[in-house]
């Protein structure tokens, strides 16, 4: 049995529960795992705790599955982005937890290389550092944070090969390789799909050892851009 | 004559130093960039993992794979590297980064600085200013004076925290202060706007400072 | 007959299963990787930061920079990938690895395991055991039954441990015993040699144990 | 004041005192930084703290170190291949604190990262956690293990930009992307110099910010091999 699935539906069949953690990379709609989204929505699974760095937009990434109500809790750093977050918050309706964002990087870190809890000087004085443990290492003090794990990762990759080595293009990279490690499962969608071979095992960023499936993204992918802004060009 | 967001931006452009590498916040802090001294090597750090940042691409170059943490396309330089949120923030927080700035809703005299949350308005995130302020090595702000007419340089935040005593430098519209992270608070004015009036930075300030070399 | 050292690996081999990535130490384990089936996809890791370890070299082919964690030449794989001691570490103690085989100088009924170091004689190190046996989801002991006609399975270990409560399975050269990592102690042995009898089994062994299905 | 040396000994001018701790890349003698460590005998400087997996072997690597008696004391996880360092150490003129090599990359890593301490299972219940803090989370037993921040660390690379940039080649990567980050000031050796832009960004390991000075190893530049391993050529 390969790693390798014909669609994103077949790719998380079987995986996807009420009530389950899921990780996906991306950083605002830069590397995130679209097509894997959309089959989680498609799914109806709900009640779902995530863990990303942001919420998407109010119809595309994440935002998919706030629109439908997927969603009970949110773990991330910034969701300014969204409406119907703003919206279903403030009605009560959905949970958040912001976490800075290289502590939300680090407990994922963490979680995947097995280190049950670090600590940290961001946060030391702030609201995040109220109700954990503080300690002082030479003098200064610092908060102790847990490492997460998640029940499934859902992540975007530019190439990867059939046995799941994956490499990730320009900043699209961000939380996707971190988050590839700190789930009981998890699932990469590709851009390209390649042989093992064809990618140079020193340029390899996700060993294949973190990714049970991944999918091929189809012709035609579509890469949303955010915030589309330009230079004039120089006069000659 | 109080500066523009420009000069502002020209003042805080003096912080930096041959072979930095910095980090630039949203709004004011971004313009910066436009004026580092010809021929010094300054690279820019952006926390979503990269090293270098090259300026806004021309219109029809942008790619959705190339953002700044302002989610804004950019474009890449000889000099860049990527990596991920991880090792971006282990970059970060283990002081390896020279000079972070960024804006600011509250500074406090002791350093205290507030700028990711209004209670009781949408919350939106603190996204990676917290680890910036906690992590890198000279944190400068870079703020209006004030805010509908009230002081943001105050005794103490009253806005939740970014960081408690994070605060190595303050420049706004009418001057420049100094503020010590450690031992006894201390505000010291260094400079001021052409024109501005030393009553006029006290009536606009709620922090006490005193003048540098005075 | 008690099983030659080959047969052990093999017996070890079966252990493995369709998918596996698998840590193998140095001395007999090294050899269960001659005894994967052919057409299952087993992965070899090796802890100074390789996935996918292909056999040693031709003479004249080795590579100063590609080497085993017992720093023996080797060759790479289409399927390999390199990454850092921390990125390896990271691998071993997340659970990312299924099995790892490994010597022994004792282990204890309760899964308790020795194999690093002897007091008074000169240490050498733990090298990577330490974080193998804590972090590797399956740990198998591949070991000779006995070290100058004692008993190496004991009631407890007498020299450091290397890992407490870490074996779940042991290997010799008389036969096969499962371990509990969790709950009670117990020891179950499996499987015998051909020809070697309980009773020879039971005067090697000083641990207590019971006949699996008894 | 580019980051480029002429020579190891100019590399490292001005940053040698007498009881420094310095990190040293490699695995065995894979990957080791030979130039720099050769400077550092000729340096003279003595009482060292060396953090390094391993000890070099007595006439290689940090052996040299060794054999001029310039080691206090060595943070490492396995030095069986050096009978000097046997020999000191049984007559106690040097110190050894081994630690598990997970645990020492993992403390490197930490402090570089400006985690000053973190929890990890590896140890628990054996000599290596004794006079150390233990914690429970979720019902198992972890060990507080504190982050490595050294003086100044030596690492080797197979390319290296003017920037700094750098890449490692197969298993000579090891120790070296981590060392990198958890020193005052990091010096590198490169086999391959190149301009800044002839490595891909999205293939660098090391980031320029990480190192502070560099040397090219000269022509003809020999790196040994400890075991020498074969196997048969098939026969036609």
């Amino acid at each position: 049995m390969g790693k390798l699935y014909p669609d994103a539906k077949a790719a998380l069949a079987g995986l996807l529960r009420d009530g389950m953690m899921i990780l996906s990379g991306g950083f605002g709609l830069c590397g995130i795992p679209s097509l894997l989204i959309e089959a989680i929505r498609e799914s109806g699974v709900r009640d779902l705790t995530i863990v990303s760095n942001n919420a998407g937009i109010d119809d595309a990434g994440l935002g998919l599955l706030l629109q439908t109500r997927q969603v009970r809790k949110m773990i991330s750093s910034y969701v300014g982005e969204n409406k119907t977050f703003a919206e279903q918050y403030l009605a009560g309706q959905l949970e958040i937890e912001f976490n800075p964002q290289g502590t939300l990087a680090e407990r994922i870190r963490a979680g995947g290389a097995g280190i049950p809890a670090f600590y940290t000087k961001t946060g030391v004085g702030t609201a995040v550092a109220e109700g954990k443990p503080t300690a002082e290492f030479d003098g200064e003090t610092y908060v102790q944070e847990r490492g997460i794990v998640g029940d499934l990762a859902i992540i975007h990759a530019w190439k990867g090969d059939t046995e799941g080595n994956l490499v990730y293009r320009k900043t699209a990279r961000n939380f996707n390789p971190v988050m590839a490690t700190a789930a009981r499962v998890t699932v990469a969608q590709v851009e390209h799909l390649v042989q093992p071979g064809e990618i140079d095992p020193d340029h390899i960023i996700t060993p294949g050892v973190f990714v049970k499936r991944l999918v091929q993204c189809p012709p035609g992918y579509e890469k949303r851009i955010e915030q589309r802004t330009t230079r004039p060009r120089e006069t000659a | 004559m109080p500066w523009t967001r420009d000069q502002m931006a020209a003042r805080a452009a003096r912080e930096l130093q041959d072979g930095f590498y910095v980090n630039l916040g949203i709004g004011i802090p971004t313009l910066v960039a436009n004026h580092v001294p010809a021929g010094m090597n300054v690279q820019l750090q952006s926390e979503n993992g990269m090293l270098g940042l090259g300026p806004f691409p021309y219109a029809g170059e942008e790619d959705p794979d190339l953002i700044n943490a302002g989610k804004q396309t950019i474009t890449e330089l000889p000099t860049s590297s990527y990596f991920s949120s991880a090792d971006s923030f282990a970059m970060i927080r283990g002081g390896h980064i020279d000079l972070s700035i960024l804006g600011a809703l509250q500074v406090a005299e002791n350093g205290d600085l507030a700028n990711w949350m209004i209670p009781g308005k949408m919350v939106k995130g603190m996204g990676g200013a917290m680890d910036l302020v906690a992590g890198v090595k000279k944190v400068v702000v870079l703020m209006e004076h004030t805010a509908g007419g009230k002081p943001k340089l105050l005794k103490q935040c009253t806005l939740p925290l970014t960081g408690a005593r994070v605060v190595d430098m303050v420049i706004t519209e009418l001057g420049v202060f100094r503020l010590a992270r450690r031992g006894e608070p201390r505000v010291e004015l260094l400079e001021m706007a052409p024109e501005v009036t030393l009553e006029e930075v006290k009536a606009k300030t709620e922090a006490e400072f005193t003048l540098a070399n005075a």
